[in-house]
């Protein structure tokens, strides 16, 4: 299930809807990105984050997030997908995204879960605009989020 | 056909989309890009720094060699940041 | 935090408290282990299960998920840890377990979080009892699970 | 010397802890479980799986070498099914 919205979240009711009713679910991994006070990689980057606005492409938003559960879907047997994302402004401490994967068994709904998210980041069309001390500045492009992806990425033979 | 814009690049073009009819040579999103670049100051800045720019067309990623035609929705926008 | 018990948990509360009033927490990874009501790896192996017993060695279960605990905050950056493990009778569609950990990035949560749930099926001092059609059956220990512990056993000169 | 067990071996053994005063040649994990089996049928029979029981001193896990005295908690049990 997708949901793209600009309202906040509530992580607990949203995992406990996952498997509300159901006694087939045997493991649930979920992964919640959250807005930190501070940004960067380290403290040696630190800069103060006072709110962040995401801005996406709505339409192709909900398109890229279905093939992304799609995909996971391929990979993995899961009982059940779950990908919120959020836009427009937040401040620190409010969840921006949730993926979550429910499976008979652990490693499928875990790996899945990382798969969800390292995926997401590449390929879901979102841009994050930091306000903090001074002016507003987009949020660069990571590589080590390019490599996390590459992990998953498969071979034409294997596909 | 109708052009988007997003992130930073909408702010350097100075709006978030337009429709626009390029001439006939105007075959692929390089193309496209090349002939928006020449009285887009903005664009052209950003297109400078060659492999910032990515592009959609009809909503899904396409790369430079990909055909536009009238009626299609094409976007450019600076690498995601979401998650 | 640990906490062993045998009343229910709420998922979403628990993962909650984890960041309540946080703002430096940009990452949380979870999992739940639930009863399910069919047993087995696969389908050609599958058992009713009408509900499941655990049962565990007090005092040594609480210093092995402690231990797990500083394992895992040894090997990432982690700003907090969650291990929620229950005894007693449940039925399926209860939870079992919850795991979690918060991190400022992704990774060093997910990677923390599938530690956690790998190295306590291995170490922590739990039975399962199954009760289905017939006879309560005591669980087997599978293989899978120590292959899954062995993926993050270090070397000595690593350590 | 207090000796505990858990999961289908204490269903065996037919309790689920014991005070024992093992003579003094009882000097490892090994010694005790081979000096309990002696007259405890049920554990006799786990023990006979090779490699299927488990045990702990002072409730950490302990191998077969590792040394028990007076006063000691030791616990043998089958492989953890948690989680």
């Amino acid at each position: 299930m997708i949901k793209v919205q600009d309202k906040p979240f509530d992580v607990g009711e949203e995992l406990a809807a996952l498997s509300r009713g159901r006694t087939d679910i045997g493991a649930v991994a979920s992964f919640t990105g959250l807005v930190r006070d501070l940004a960067g990689v380290d403290d040696a980057d630190a800069r103060p984050v006072a709110a962040m606005t995401l801005e996406h492409y709505p339409g192709m938003t909900e398109r890229k997030l279905a093939e992304i559960e799609e995909e996971a879907r391929r990979r993995w047997p899961l009982q059940a997908v779950l990908i919120i994302h959020r836009y427009g402004r937040m401040e620190p401490g409010e969840p921006i995204v949730l993926v979550a994967a429910a499976s008979k068994h652990r490693q499928a709904a875990l790996e899945a879960c990382a798969f969800l998210i390292d995926w997401l980041k590449t390929k879901a069309p979102f841009w994050k605009l930091e306000e903090g001390d001074g002016e507003a500045s987009w949020v660069d492009a990571r590589t080590s989020d390019d490599e996390a992806a590459a992990r998953w990425r498969r071979l034409p033979a294997e596909g | 056909m109708n052009v988007r814009y997003f992130a930073w690049l909408r702010a350097k073009v100075g709006k978030g989309s337009e429709e626009v009819s390029p001439p006939a040579e105007v075959q692929t999103v390089g193309d496209l890009m090349t002939w928006l670049a020449a009285d887009r100051p903005g664009l052209a800045e950003a297109l400078s720094r060659p492999g910032i720019i990515r592009a959609a067309v009809n909503q899904d990623y396409a790369e430079l060699d990909h055909p536009v035609k009238a009626g299609d929705e094409v976007a450019f926008f600076p690498p995601v940041t979401g998650g």
